[in-house]
C-alpha cells in the first residue's frame, strides 16, 4: 500500500529535491550542471503529472538551452581563469 | 461615478477598461507641471560645465556630446511622460508600473555618462531599484489580496484592515527605493554631478511628484475613520 | 482675478518686508546695525532695472524658463491658498516643484557653484520630503485635506497646534530650512556664493527673489492657517512677524551645518515628529 | 555626537545604500510574519479550483471561461464592465489553429489560450491594456539603455583601438 | 460544463488556505535575499542576489491565485528581466572604464567543438520560433526570443553589421507602435476588437522576440560597424 | 475689500520706508548717531504711532485713512538708514501706547 | 488534491532551499556558483505557479529565466575577463 505513493508526482518531487541538494552541495560547476539536469527532469515530470503537456514541451526545450548556455559560460570562465593565472605567474617570474 | 477623493471633487475620468485615470485638481496640477517640464526639456540644450583644470590656470569645459545628448533627451522625455501618467492613474498596479518605468529611465539617463563615480552611483541606484520591485509589486498584491480590487476609486470605499496598512507600507518603501528618496538619496545626489541639467531635472521632478502622489494614494488606502 | 492680483501683491510685499525684518533682527542680535527693513524689497526691485546678461555656458531656454516657472508656481500657490482655500496637498505639490526649480536654477547655468547648490538641493529634498508626513498627520486629525474645511474644523475643535504640536514643530523646521542663513539652508550657504542664484543676473534674479518672498509668505500663511486656524489679516500679519522673529533669532545664533548633518538632523526631527505624533494620535 | 556625525556621513556613500535599504526592507518584511494575513475570497477574475478543469478533460483547461468564438462572450468578472463594451469576447475567441488544436488533444489548453484570444489576452490587452503598454515600454527602455551602453562602450572596442 | 465550474464567484478554498504559506514563502525568500545583499560586499554578487528578491515578489503576486494575479505576474517578470539587463550592462561598463578596456575580444570559448553546438541550435530555434508564433503575445515573444537568442549565440558566424542591428531594432519599435494602435482600437472602435487583438498580440510578439534576439547579439560581443 | 485695505497699509509702509531711507541718506552723512534725537523724526514717529494705535479717536475721517497715514509716517522713521530713527520709534511707540492704554482704560 | 499540495510544498522547499543556497551555500563567493544556485529557486517559483495553474505565466517564466541566466552569465564572464575587483 505504500506503493500507492510512488507515482509520477512523488518521484518527480524526490528528483527535484535531490537535484536541488546536489546543486547546492557539489562545488564544481560541471557537477552542478549535471545535477541541474536532474532538477529540470523532476520539474518536467511534475508538469506532466499536472497534464499540461505543452508547458512540459516548452520546459523540455528550454532545459537543454539553459544547459548549453551554462556549459559555454563554464568553459569560457575556466579558460579566462587559466589565462589570468598564467599571466599572473609570468608576472611573478618577471 | 460621482466620487470625492480626499475632499476633492473629481473633474473627470478617462476609462481604459479596468484602468480608470481620474482627474482631481491635485492630480491635474501635477500632471500639467510634469508635462510643462517635459516640454521644456524637449526644447532645451544642455549647459556646459566649467571646471578648474588641474595643474593649469585654465578652465576646463565639460560638455555633453551629441550621441549622449540625443539618448538622454529621449529618455528624459519618456521619464517626463511616465511621471505625468503616474500622476493621474487611478489604478494601483498601473501606478507601480509607472514608477518602475521612471526608475529604469532614471538609471538610463545617468548611465549614458562617462564618469566612473556617476556610473557607480547609477549602478547602486539600479540595485536599490531592483530590490524595490519586491515591496512595490508585493505591496500592491497584498492590497489586492485583502480588498479584492486594485482600483483606487473602489479601495476608497473599503474599510482599512491591518493587511492593507502593511501592504501600503511596503508600497511606500518600494516607491521610496525606486525613486530614491530619503534616506536612500546618496546614490541620487551623486548622479547629479554630471552635466546635462535639463535631464537631471526630470529625475528629481519624477521622484518628488511621485512621492506626493504616493502620499495621496496612502491616504486613499488607509482611511483613519 | 483682481482678488488674485491683490493677494499676490500682498504676498510679495509682506514676504520681502519679512525677509528684511529677519535680516535686521539677526543683525541686531549680532551687534550690527543691519540693513533697513525695506532693503530686501529694494534689492528685488533693483534687479528689475539692472542689465540682464546670460552666461555662455547656460542651458538656454531652460535657464530662463526656470525663473518664470518659479514665479508661476508660487502664484498658483496663492490661488490655491488664500484665494480659493483649496487642497493642502496641492500646496505641497507646489512646494515639491519649488524644490525642483531651485535645484535646476542651480544646475542650468553651468557654474560649479550652481552645480554644488543643485547637488545639495537634491540632498535636502531628501530631508524635506519626510516632513510631508505633517500632511498625513493633519489628515488623520482633521479628516480632510481641504484648507477651508481645516479652518472650520479648527473653529469647532480648537487650533490644531494644541492637539498635534509635534507636527507643528516639524512644519516649523520645514519653514526654518527655507529661511536664508538658517542652519539648514545648505543650498544657499555662503561657501557656494549665492547657491543656485549665483549665475542669475538682472531681470531673472529679480523674478527669483520675488518668488522667494512670495514663497516665504505662503509658507508662513500655511503654517498659521493650518495650525492656528482662520485669522483676520491683522492677526496673520502679527503671526508672520512673530514667526519671522523666531526664525531670525534661531538663524542669528546657529552655525550652518554640513550638508550631511543638516539633512540627517532634519530627518531625525521628522522621525521623532512622525513617531511622536502617531503615538499621540493613537493615545 | 561625533559618532552620529560619522554615521550620517557614511550614509552618503553610494555603495552603502543598497545594503542599508535591504536592511530596512528586511525589518519591514519581518513585520509581515506577525500581521494577520488572509486572502479575501471576493476577488476580481476568480478562477476555478486548480486542476479542476484538466481533471474533467476539458480541452481548453485551465483557461476555459465559456462563450462561443465570435458569437457569445465568455464569463469574466471585471472591475468596470461598463467601460469595456466587448467584455468577454476576447476571452471566448479562439483562432482557427487553436480550434483545430483543441479538437485534436485535451492537453494543449495553455497554448490554445495564449495564442490570440483567451482570458489572459483579454486582461492584458483589453481591460488592463494600459499596464501592458507600460510593461513593454519598460522592456524597451531597459533595452535602449543596455544597448546604448553596449554599443558605445562594452562592444565597440575594436574601432577605438 | 456548468458556469460555476467555468468561473466560480469566489476564490476556491484551496487557494485561500494556501495563501498564508505562500505569502510566508515569498517573505522568507525575499528576506534571505535581502539579508544576503546586506552582508554582501561584492557588487556582482549583489546583482545576482536581487534575482532572488525578485522571485520573492513573484511568489507574493502569484499567491492571490486569480486570473488577474496571473496577468500581473507578467509585468513583474518583465520588469525584473529589464532591470537586470540594464543594470548588468552598467556594471560592466563601469568596471571596464575603471580598468581601461583591457578585455579580450572573443567572448565565446575558443575551443568549442561540442556536438550540440552544431546540430541542436537550428532545430531547437525553429521549434521555439514556430511555437512562439503560435502562442503570440508576451509569452510567445519570450519563447521565440529565447530561440533566436540561442541560435545567435551558438552560431560561429561573427560580426553583425550595424545596419542589420538598427533594422531589427527598428522593426521592434514599429511593432511597438502597431501594438499601441491595437490598444487604442480597443477603446475607440470596440467593434473591431478582433483586429485590435491581433495587432496587440503580434505587435508584442514581434517586439519581445526581436528584443530578446538582440540580447543574444550583445552576448556575442562582436559588433562590426559597416 | 478687507484685503485691499491691508494692501493699502503695506504699500504705505513700503513707500514710507523708501521715502524715509532716501531722506535720511540726504540728511545724515555720518554712519551712526548715538544718543542724538532728531526732533523732526520724533514728531513723525509720535504722530504716526498715535494715528495707527488710536485711529478711533479721530472720528471725522474713516479709520483706514488715518491708519494709512499713520503707517506712512511711522515707517518713514522706522525705515531710516541704519543707526538712525531707533530712539524716535521707541519714544513714539511708548507715547502712543500710553495713550492707547489710557483710552482703553478710561473709555 | 494531494498532488496540489505536493507541488506547492516542493515548490516552497525548493524556493527557500534555493535562496538559502544562493545566499550562504558552499562556494558562493564564486559568482558562477551563485548564479547556478538561483536556478533552484527559479524552479521552486515555477512549481508554485504550477500549483495555482498560472500556466501561461509559467511558460513565460521558463523562457525569461533562460534569458536572465544568460544575461547574468555574460556579466560574470565579462567581468572575470576584465579582471574586475569589485
Amino acid at each position: 500500500m505504500y506503493l500507492d505513493f510512488i507515482n509520477l508526482t512523488t518521484v518527480s518531487a524526490a528528483l527535484t529535491i535531490i537535484g536541488a541538494v546536489g546543486i547546492i552541495a557539489l562545488a564544481k560547476p560541471l557537477d552542478k550542471v549535471i545535477m541541474f539536469a536532474l532538477l529540470q527532469g523532476g520539474f518536467i515530470g511534475m508538469i506532466v503529472a499536472a497534464k499540461y503537456l505543452d508547458v512540459a514541451m516548452a520546459a523540455a526545450i528550454f532545459d537543454p538551452i539553459s544547459t548549453v548556455i551554462l556549459l559555454i559560460a563554464i568553459i569560457k570562465i575556466n579558460e579566462v581563469r587559466k589565462k589570468n593565472q598564467e599571466s599572473q605567474e609570468e608576472g611573478n617570474l618577471a | 461615478m460621482d466620487i470625492i477623493i480626499l475632499g476633492q471633487q473629481l473633474m473627470g475620468y478617462i476609462p481604459l477598461g479596468d484602468i480608470v485615470l481620474y482627474l482631481a485638481p491635485v492630480n491635474l496640477f501635477m500632471f500639467a507641471s510634469a508635462l510643462a517640464f517635459t516640454t521644456l526639456i524637449a526644447i532645451s540644450r544642455t549647459e556646459t560645465q566649467v571646471e578648474a583644470g588641474v595643474g593649469t590656470l585654465k578652465d576646463q569645459e565639460v560638455k555633453v556630446d551629441k550621441d549622449e545628448f540625443k539618448i538622454r533627451r529621449f529618455l528624459a522625455i519618456v521619464c517626463g511622460l511616465a511621471t505625468a501618467g503616474a500622476m493621474i492613474t487611478g489604478d494601483l498596479f498601473n501606478f507601480t508600473l509607472f514608477v518602475c518605468l521612471i526608475g529604469i529611465v532614471n538609471i538610463g539617463i545617468v548611465a549614458a555618462v562617462k564618469q566612473i563615480d556617476v556610473l557607480d552611483a547609477a549602478f547602486q541606484y539600479g540595485l536599490v531599484a531592483m530590490i524595490a520591485i519586491l515591496p512595490l509589486f508585493g505591496g500592491a498584491a497584498m492590497i489586492l489580496a485583502s480588498t479584492g480590487t486594485i482600483s483606487l476609486l473602489e479601495i476608497a470605499h473599503i474599510p482599512t484592515t491591518f493587511m492593507m496598512i502593511f501592504g501600503s507600507l511596503l508600497l511606500f518603501l518600494g516607491v521610496a527605493g525606486e525613486t530614491g528618496v530619503a534616506p536612500f538619496y546618496a546614490t541620487k545626489a551623486e548622479m547629479f554631478r554630471t552635466p546635462g541639467s535639463p535631464f537631471l531635472l526630470i529625475i528629481h521632478l519624477s521622484s518628488l511628484l511621485v512621492i506626493i502622489r504616493v502620499i495621496e494614494i496612502l491616504l486613499i488606502i488607509n482611511k483613519p475613520f | 482675478m483682481a482678488n488674485i492680483l491683490l493677494n499676490v501683491l500682498i504676498a510679495f510685499l509682506v514676504g520681502s518686508v519679512l525677509f528684511g525684518l529677519q535680516r535686521k533682527i539677526m543683525a541686531r542680535i549680532q551687534m550690527r546695525p543691519g540693513p533697513p527693513i525695506i532693503q530686501h524689497l529694494l534689492h528685488t526691485l533693483k534687479f528689475f532695472i539692472k542689465e540682464s546678461t546670460f552666461p555662455k555656458t547656460a542651458a538656454m531656454p531652460f535657464y530662463i524658463a526656470i525663473t518664470a516657472m518659479l514665479s508661476v508656481i508660487w502664484v498658483a500657490a496663492i490661488i490655491v491658498g488664500p484665494v480659493t482655500q483649496g487642497s493642502l496637498l496641492l500646496i505641497f505639490a507646489i512646494y515639491a516643484i519649488h524644490k525642483i526649480v531651485e535645484h535646476n536654477a542651480g544646475s542650468s547655468s553651468g557654474s560649479p557653484y550652481g552645480k554644488l547648490s543643485c547637488v545639495r538641493a537634491v540632498f535636502s529634498a531628501a530631508a524635506e520630503v519626510p516632513l510631508f508626513a505633517v500632511l498625513i498627520i493633519i489628515y488623520f486629525k482633521a479628516g480632510t485635506m481641504n484648507i477651508a474645511q481645516i479652518i472650520s474644523y479648527q473653529a469647532a475643535n480648537g487650533p490644531l497646534i494644541y492637539s498635534i504640536p509635534l507636527a507643528a514643530a516639524m512644519f516649523f523646521v520645514l519653514i526654518l530650512s527655507k529661511a536664508p542663513y538658517s542652519p539648514f539652508a545648505i543650498t544657499k550657504g555662503k561657501d557656494i556664493i549665492s547657491g543656485y542664484e549665483t549665475e542669475h543676473f538682472g531681470l531673472l534674479r529679480g523674478y527669483l527673489m520675488m518668488s522667494e518672498s512670495t514663497a516665504w509668505y505662503m509658507l508662513l500663511w500655511v503654517f498659521l492657517t493650518v495650525f492656528i486656524g482662520g485669522l483676520s489679516p491683522l492677526w496673520y500679519l502679527v503671526g508672520m512677524l512673530a514667526l519671522s522673529t523666531i526664525v531670525g533669532f534661531i538663524n542669528a545664533t546657529t552655525p550652518i551645518l554640513n550638508p550631511n548633518h543638516s539633512i540627517m538632523t532634519q530627518v531625525s526631527f521628522a522621525l521623532i515628529g512622525i513617531v511622536g505624533s502617531l503615538v499621540l494620535l493613537l493615545y | 555626537m561625533s559618532r552620529i556625525g560619522r554615521f550620517w556621513n557614511s550614509l552618503a556613500t553610494p555603495k552603502k545604500i543598497p545594503r542599508f535599504y535591504s536592511v530596512i526592507l528586511g525589518v519591514l518584511l519581518l513585520v509581515g510574519f506577525i500581521m494577520p494575513l488572509a486572502l479575501n475570497d471576493q476577488q476580481l477574475y476568480p478562477r476555478p479550483t486548480p486542476q479542476l478543469q484538466i481533471d474533467e478533460n476539458d480541452p481548453l483547461a485551465p483557461y476555459d471561461r465559456g462563450g462561443v468564438p465570435l458569437k457569445e462572450p465568455g464569463i469574466v468578472k471585471s472591475q468596470y464592465p461598463q467601460f469595456s463594451e466587448k467584455s468577454g469576447m476576447v476571452t471566448s475567441y479562439l483562432s482557427p489553429i487553436a480550434i483545430g488544436v483543441s479538437n485534436t488533444t485535451i492537453y494543449y489548453g495553455t497554448s490554445i489560450y495564449s495564442s490570440p484570444g483567451g482570458l489572459i489576452d483579454e486582461i492584458l490587452y483589453y481591460s488592463r491594456g494600459f499596464d501592458t503598454i507600460l510593461e513593454s515600454t519598460i522592456l524597451m527602455m531597459a533595452f535602449v539603455v543596455a544597448t546604448w551602453v553596449a554599443l558605445h562602450f562594452t562592444m565597440k572596442r575594436r574601432e577605438e583601438e | 460544463m456548468s458556469a460555476s465550474v467555468l468561473v466560480p464567484t469566489v476564490v476556491s478554498p484551496i487557494v485561500v488556505s494556501l495563501y498564508v504559506p505562500a505569502i510566508f514563502t515569498g517573505l522568507i525568500v525575499g528576506l534571505i535575499g535581502l539579508m544576503a545583499i546586506a552582508y554582501q560586499k561584492d557588487d556582482l554578487n549583489a546583482l545576482i542576489l536581487t534575482d532572488i528578491v525578485g522571485m520573492g515578489m513573484l511568489i507574493l503576486v502569484a499567491a492571490v491565485g486569480t486570473d488577474l494575479a496571473e496577468a500581473l505576474i507578467l509585468p513583474g517578470l518583465v520588469v525584473e528581466l529589464a532591470e537586470i539587463l540594464a543594470i548588468s550592462e552598467i556594471l560592466m561598463s563601469r568596471e571596464m572604464r575603471k580598468k581601461g578596456e583591457t578585455a579580450e575580444l572573443i567572448p565565446l570559448p575558443t575551443s568549442m567543438d561540442m556536438e550540440v553546438m552544431t546540430t541542436a541550435p537550428t532545430f531547437l530555434a525553429i521549434i521555439l520560433i514556430v511555437y512562439g508564433a503560435f502562442l503570440s503575445g508576451f509569452t510567445g515573444g519570450a519563447v521565440a526570443g529565447g530561440g533566436i537568442l540561442f541560435y545567435i549565440i551558438s552560431r560561429r558566424m561573427r560580426g553583425v553589421p550595424s545596419d542589420t542591428w538598427e533594422g531589427i531594432a527598428g522593426v521592434s519599435g514599429i511593432a511597438w507602435c502597431l501594438w499601441l494602435v491595437g490598444f487604442l482600437v480597443f477603446f475607440v472602435f470596440p467593434q473591431y476588437w478582433l483586429l485590435a487583438l491581433f495587432l496587440a498580440a503580434f505587435g508584442v510578439f514581434i517586439k519581445v522576440a526581436f528584443k530578446a534576439g538582440l540580447i543574444g547579439v550583445i552576448g556575442r560581443e562582436e559588433f562590426n560597424k559597416k | 475689500m478687507n484685503e485691499t485695505i491691508y494692501l493699502l497699509y503695506i504699500l504705505s509702509f513700503v513707500l514710507g520706508s523708501l521715502l524715509g531711507l532716501v531722506l535720511s541718506y540726504r540728511k545724515y552723512k555720518a554712519p551712526y548717531a548715538i544718543g542724538k534725537i532728531d526732533i523732526m523724526a520724533l514728531v513723525l514717529a509720535v504722530v504716526g504711532w498715535f494715528l495707527v494705535l488710536n485711529s478711533i479717536l479721530i472720528t471725522f475721517i474713516p479709520t483706514y485713512i488715518t491708519i494709512t497715514i499713520g503707517i506712512f509716517l511711522l515707517s518713514m522713521v522706522l525705515g531710516m538708514r541704519p543707526g538712525y530713527g531707533r530712539n524716535e520709534t521707541f519714544i513714539g511707540i511708548i507715547v502712543a501706547g500710553i495713550i492707547w492704554i489710557i483710552r482703553t482704560v478710561i473709555l | 488534491m494531494l498532488n496540489i499540495y505536493i507541488w506547492f510544498y516542493t515548490g516552497v522547499v525548493l524556493a527557500i532551499l534555493g535562496s538559502i543556497g544562493t545566499a550562504i551555500g558552499p562556494g558562493v563567493k564564486d559568482p558562477l556558483v551563485r548564479a547556478l544556485n538561483t536556478e533552484i529557486a527559479a524552479v521552486g517559483v515555477s512549481l508554485i505557479f504550477l500549483t495555482y495553474n498560472h500556466t501561461i505565466a509559467l511558460v513565460t517564466y521558463i523562457a525569461a529565466t533562460t534569458i536572465i541566466t544568460m544575461i547574468l552569465l555574460r556579466a560574470i564572464v565579462r567581468l572575470e575577463e576584465v579582471g574586475a575587483e569589485l
